[in-house]
């Protein structure tokens, strides 16, 4: 397929060479299956990636990064994505990672930073509650200054992969009093403390990714508040601004799309591949031209930014069709599982079955790729928000 | 008004009956059902269903049953929708006994009245690997003095782990299809078995040369299968329909009540148009369920080739929506929203999914 | 294409080889070619079908009809626009006369039906206004009593026909000081009272269907108040109620479909029919799919009224629906018509061209009816206001 | 940032100048064009529009033009959608004269310097009755002495009522494709006029032996034919994008100024999202025009089919609801929101229509 931004499909190439190379085969093979790497496997990989420099390659050089411009980052992140290597975890590269480069202390840059880079220290985020999901005023988890520590007392909700967490950010609320924005703060909390109890969410692919997070007299140092008190939302939004670029995933978007052709092409339909029948050919151009369309609709926004441009609404924009891309994909793809009966692995089956239990197929990894993008168009402000959100920004309404 | 009003006071009255099992006695023993079981479903839950006499709805009184069609049971389909049933009530009582009840031989009524009863559970497996939703079968029967052999693979049987008994559906030297019985533990059978997305079982079957029992008589049961494939394409439209209803309410109860940005959800306008969307599609396909009874042959295939196109785009989209109007908490497993969601699935796609039927629908228009 | 109401395809049968043995030649050659009939085209028509009986067929039979049901009427009025017969003009037969036989006068009853039955006077409805589109409620044309008269003063908008008619109803305010709906009332005037002006208003499709009226100190005899000052809400609810029934077109939608199809078969693609192109075969099937579930939609819809029950949000589901497809099937038709350049005919060509001016044909006769139909979402309460019924209605919301 | 910021800083000129000519210049003079002329432009218009330069962006400076190319011209289309522009810019600034400079022979080269002078007006007639969207023909070039002679039926001719030449394409004896010049009142030449849904005019002509004069040398010019095509029908999705974005604020004015039930429109949030969306379907088109100008041969076709596919269902879906949010005012003919309507169904399907470039877009698949 062709690629929108010919000044870097060199870039482009190697990154995919790169992967191809030196991705660690049982790794390559748990993307290819859906099924979910390990914590290990992640370390190993972002290991492998800072030897050659790209783990945090978007990070200012002074700060141990490759110092990539947006659109460069850009393009590394869907190349990586397209050649099939698993998704980097960004809480800690690249959502605190650049919160403590811009706002931490000297302390924090050091005590943080270099475990973030050489992949030591797990991070998670502790954003959404139950009584703040796409409305972030809402936020209850109260932070209580008592002498040398914030006394944490709350709720997270949707905390992704809090159960692998050495270490989380959290919004908190230190104040009752200001406005609803004033009074929320940044801080970072050892998830080793005491207090913390982690629940479990199992999403609608069976698997384990999200958790409840409970704060029960949880102490943290005074050290690990990041800016002032009340700084908690201009952190936020930088944090926002910073991922407002990669918002719509068209390199997985490339991945699962080209699975979803060699998935049609090896399975068959009254004898013939159904690669080949009129409605799921059809179906299949569709969304190629839906993929395509949305890295014409990137590449002239990123293009915009390269020349100073800040992107607003435009974002929001890249959200509502990202996730509706990878929806209609992974759509096709459980077209093809229901020829298999829908089946759904590696979901183990109970002892006493009548026969043999079931290999994970391809198939079945995009019936589950299905499962987990209901999500896409909910989380992160869902897409009725984003419609808000650019009606009152473009419009004025 | 529901699906069965005009066609018949005793579909009503059955589908109301079902709908009150469902309701009272399954929604307890629900959370026990299918996943956590090895066949996908309680097996005694799956006795009750028969004793509820669900099995026999399409078995004529003479063999058993209680001599109903498809208006009675798509009221009982409906409610198992309506509580996302796991037990093989379509498995045995839409599709394997009415199948054998019209083979007329002795061999079928004999093991038909077991079926009923609950003692044993049969599932169809016609299906094949290289053939997707496509409806011709390669699998070949071989008579082999006095016993028959069959070799083939079968693919896509839906509660196969919980069966005791297959139908196998083969080809016999003349190119004439039959029905043959077939022991899941015989030599020369091997089961691979999957748990589907909703957590019940599928599976696919290698036969080689596998010892079988005919069913069937010597005519070509072609026809016959092909009908009772389209009554089980036409059954989960049913089922789908009592799934979707149950999401509409649920869904509207749940925006009345969740609150954001200091309002209800259903203070937001264009929430309130899209469950007013999910409700066009789930009365369309109401519609759509009625049209078929009311149709009668030649003209009932194409009437389910219509049903399960916009039934299976309905429930895709119904389905969808829910998740979505629940937001974060409609994608996880504790919710029953995702547990409906994963059902309107398998009935989107069970027997042909849209494509299909609507390829169908296309061959079988009318001339100008 | 199969029929959904088994017990009525005989008489459905009966009023399609009706039509075909009686439509005069000339007005169903307008129709094919989608030529605006005359008011004396309509006239015919309406006298033979009434020498037929069937021209008011749904009135009671004291009032002159032949006492149909809701069933029956449906199916007489889809199968005369499927057969190809020009839509019956409902202002009088359908709107206005109902409400007399209902809520008039001995007077009123003698003085307006039998010109209705007899098609000697055309009736035309003044609803809309400029600040009242979909929200009546907003309605201000001014009835004040002086003596014997109602003086009118204020203005219609989209009055359909004003230009052929003889007689008007009305809903005017004859009270600023109730609530809105209260001062309401609902008058006949008659078009050629002095005072009336009318302003032709031309539609996407360059006709004139409606227009704009003026009353400027007009002068409505008191009998022609039909019910008491202030029942104009509750007339016009019970004129909506006798209406909902036949909101879908769905008679109209299949000799579209029909005219479609032989169209596209009559359209060389690369030399072959244009119904035979597969993405064009799969557009006209989609739009045979939306018809016959819409057909199946009415007819458990209509049962359920034989039955007894009352139509409430269901009838703005069909109005949903039934304007949605006519303009999926016109939509199929515009694509026909773009191979011959969006031709639209019969507009005529001004003198001076360097070439002949070309026919009118069934490819221009659909796009016309797609530039029509656009306004089917709009009118009659658009769909959005219809959607926010059945929400309110329905859910309570 | 426009479409041409970062291609060439001509380009951005060329396109605010065009864009200022349109709004300062051309509003006035608007209610005159198009519907009102047997022509269906303003010969006056079309003159001025000469005088702008607009007819020559695409041709080499040594020919009189001013050596642009796509990213140029697509500044200027813009400008003309923004506009609805009658006059013929596209089929002779965007057709004629490009298709002339590139034959490279005198008998071209001589008539190119009057077309891009507005002294005449040429149009082609390439797509054929019989052939719809397709671009091969059947149309016949006779060599008879001296004299060329065509024969055959061409239609879907955009403009032809204003043109005083046509430039017709046809095969030869050996088969190759040429372009030759006829003049429309020649014996053998019959045209039958329609007026277009937006007021301009097109044409099918009957070719009986017709007199003609050879353009092309003896090269098979097929692939530049093609190549043209490809490049009107790109220009076309730049006059769209000029047309939606005009149809996007103007929407946005009405929805903030027009109340309904006591609130302004753009109270409701199903309008919000609505017109959320048309700015998505716009700036999605702006996205796939830039990357056709991005894109260089052999990856420019497949760009275009792109581009022209999902231009077409934008332009539709922008033109559809802007009609929509403005109601009942939105159907007149009164208010130019359905000028920009009929304009944008022009749009959407000269050249090929959606199906068409989507096929072409299946068929250039660049192999896996």
């Amino acid at each position: 397929m062709d690629y929108p931004l010919p000044e870097l499909s060199a870039f482009r190439l190697d990154v995919i060479r790169f992967v191809e190379a030196n991705l660690p085969a049982d790794i390559a093979e748990k993307v290819r299956l859906n099924i979910e790497p390990e914590k290990s496997d992640l370390y190993r990989w972002e290991q492998i990636l800072n030897g050659h420099g790209w783990f945090c390659g978007h990070w200012p050089v002074h700060a141990g990064g490759a110092g990539w411009s947006p659109l460069k980052r850009y393009v590394f992140e869907q190349a990586m994505a397209e050649a099939g290597a698993p998704p980097l975890q960004p809480f800690g590269q690249a959502y605190v990672g650049p919160v403590i480069i811009e706002y931490g202390t000297d302390a924090q840059k050091q005590r943080f930073l270099p475990k973030i880079i050489d992949s030591t220290e797990f991070w998670c985020q502790g954003y959404s509650e139950p009584s703040a999901g796409s409305d972030l005023a809402g936020l209850k988890l109260r932070a209580e200054r008592k002498g040398d520590h914030y006394v944490l007392n709350g709720q997270k909700l949707w905390t992704s992969y809090a159960h692998w967490a050495d270490m989380i950010f959290l919004l908190v609320r230190t104040s009752q009093e200001d406005r609803p924005q004033k009074g929320v703060s940044f801080i970072l909390a050892d998830m080793h403390t005491p207090g913390i109890t982690i629940r479990p969410i199992i999403t609608l692919d069976m698997k384990h990714h999200v958790n409840e997070v409970f704060f029960d007299n949880v102490e943290v140092p005074v050290e690990n508040l990041v800016g002032d008190e009340g700084d908690g939302w201009k952190i936020a939004k930088f944090l926002l601004a910073t991922e407002r670029l990669i918002v719509a995933e068209t390199g997985k978007a490339r991945r699962l799309l080209s699975q979803v052709r060699t998935v049609a092409e090896n399975t068959l339909e009254a004898g013939k591949p159904l690669f080949e029948q009129s409605a799921f050919r059809r179906a299949f151009t569709e969304a190629e031209v839906q993929l395509q369309t949305l890295e014409a609709f990137c590449a002239r926004q990123l293009k915009g930014v390269a020349q100073g441009k800040v992107l607003g609404f435009e974002a929001s924009l890249m959200k509502i069709r990202g996730s509706e891309l990878l929806q209609s994909i992974t759509e096709l793809g459980s077209r093809v599982a229901a020829r298999k009966g829908l089946a759904l692995s590696p979901e183990p089956l109970p002892e006493g079955s009548n026969g043999e239990q079931a290999e994970p197929t391809e198939a079945s990894a995009l019936l589950s790729e299905y499962l987990f993008q209901r999500a896409a168009t909910i989380y992160g402000g869902s897409n009725e928000i984003q419609h808000n959100i650019v009606s009152k920004a473009r419009f004025g309404f | 008004m529901d699906i069965t009003d005009e066609t018949s006071s005793d579909a009503a009255l059955l589908r109301e009956h079902a709908l009150r099992w469902v309701e009272q006695a399954y929604d307890d023993l629900h959370e026990l059902s299918g996943r956590a079981h090895p066949q996908g479903f309680d097996p005694d839950i799956a006795r009750e269903v028969a004793a509820q006499g669900f099995l026999g709805v399409m078995v004529p009184e003479a063999k058993g049953g209680t001599g109903g069609g498809l208006a009675e049971m798509a009221g009982i389909m409906e409610a198992v929708g309506r509580g996302i049933v796991a037990e093989p009530v379509l498995s045995v009582g839409g599709i394997a006994a009415p199948l054998l009840a019209r083979l007329e031989t002795p061999e079928a009524d004999a093991f038909l009245a077991q079926l009923v009863a609950g003692e044993s559970t049969a599932v169809l497996a016609h299906y094949e690997s290289a053939r997707g939703f496509d409806r011709s079968v390669t699998t070949g029967a071989r008579q082999d003095g006095a016993d028959v052999r069959l070799s083939g693979e079968k693919a896509n049987t839906l509660d196969l782990a919980g069966a005791d008994t297959l139908l196998v559906t083969g080809l016999d030297a003349n190119g004439r299809l039959g029905l043959y019985r077939i022991d899941p533990a015989a030599e020369g059978v091997t089961l691979k078995i999957y748990r589907t997305v909703d957590g019940r079982t599928t599976a696919s079957l290698t036969l080689a040369d596998a010892s079988a029992e005919r069913l069937s008589g010597s005519d070509d049961i072609a026809a016959l299968v092909d009908e009772t494939l389209d009554a089980a394409a036409f059954l989960v439209c049913a089922e789908a329909l009592g799934a979707m209803r149950y999401l509409v309410d649920v869904t509207a109860d749940y925006l009345k009540t969740r609150k954001q940005f200091g309002q209800t959800l259903d203070r937001f306008q264009v929430l309130q148009h899209r469950i007013v969307s999910m409700l066009l599609a789930t009365e369309e396909t109401a519609g759509v369920v009625e049209a078929v009874i009311d149709a009668k042959q030649p003209r009932r295939a194409r009437a389910i080739a219509l049903c399960k196109t916009v039934t299976a785009r309905s429930a895709r989209y119904v389905a969808q929506q829910s998740v979505q109007l629940h937001g974060g908490i409609g994608v996880t497993d504790e919710l029953k929203i995702s547990r409906y969601f994963k059902r309107l699935m398998m009935c989107e796609s069970l027997f042909g999914d849209e494509d299909y039927y609507t390829a169908r629908y296309e061959a079988l228009r009318p001339p100008a």
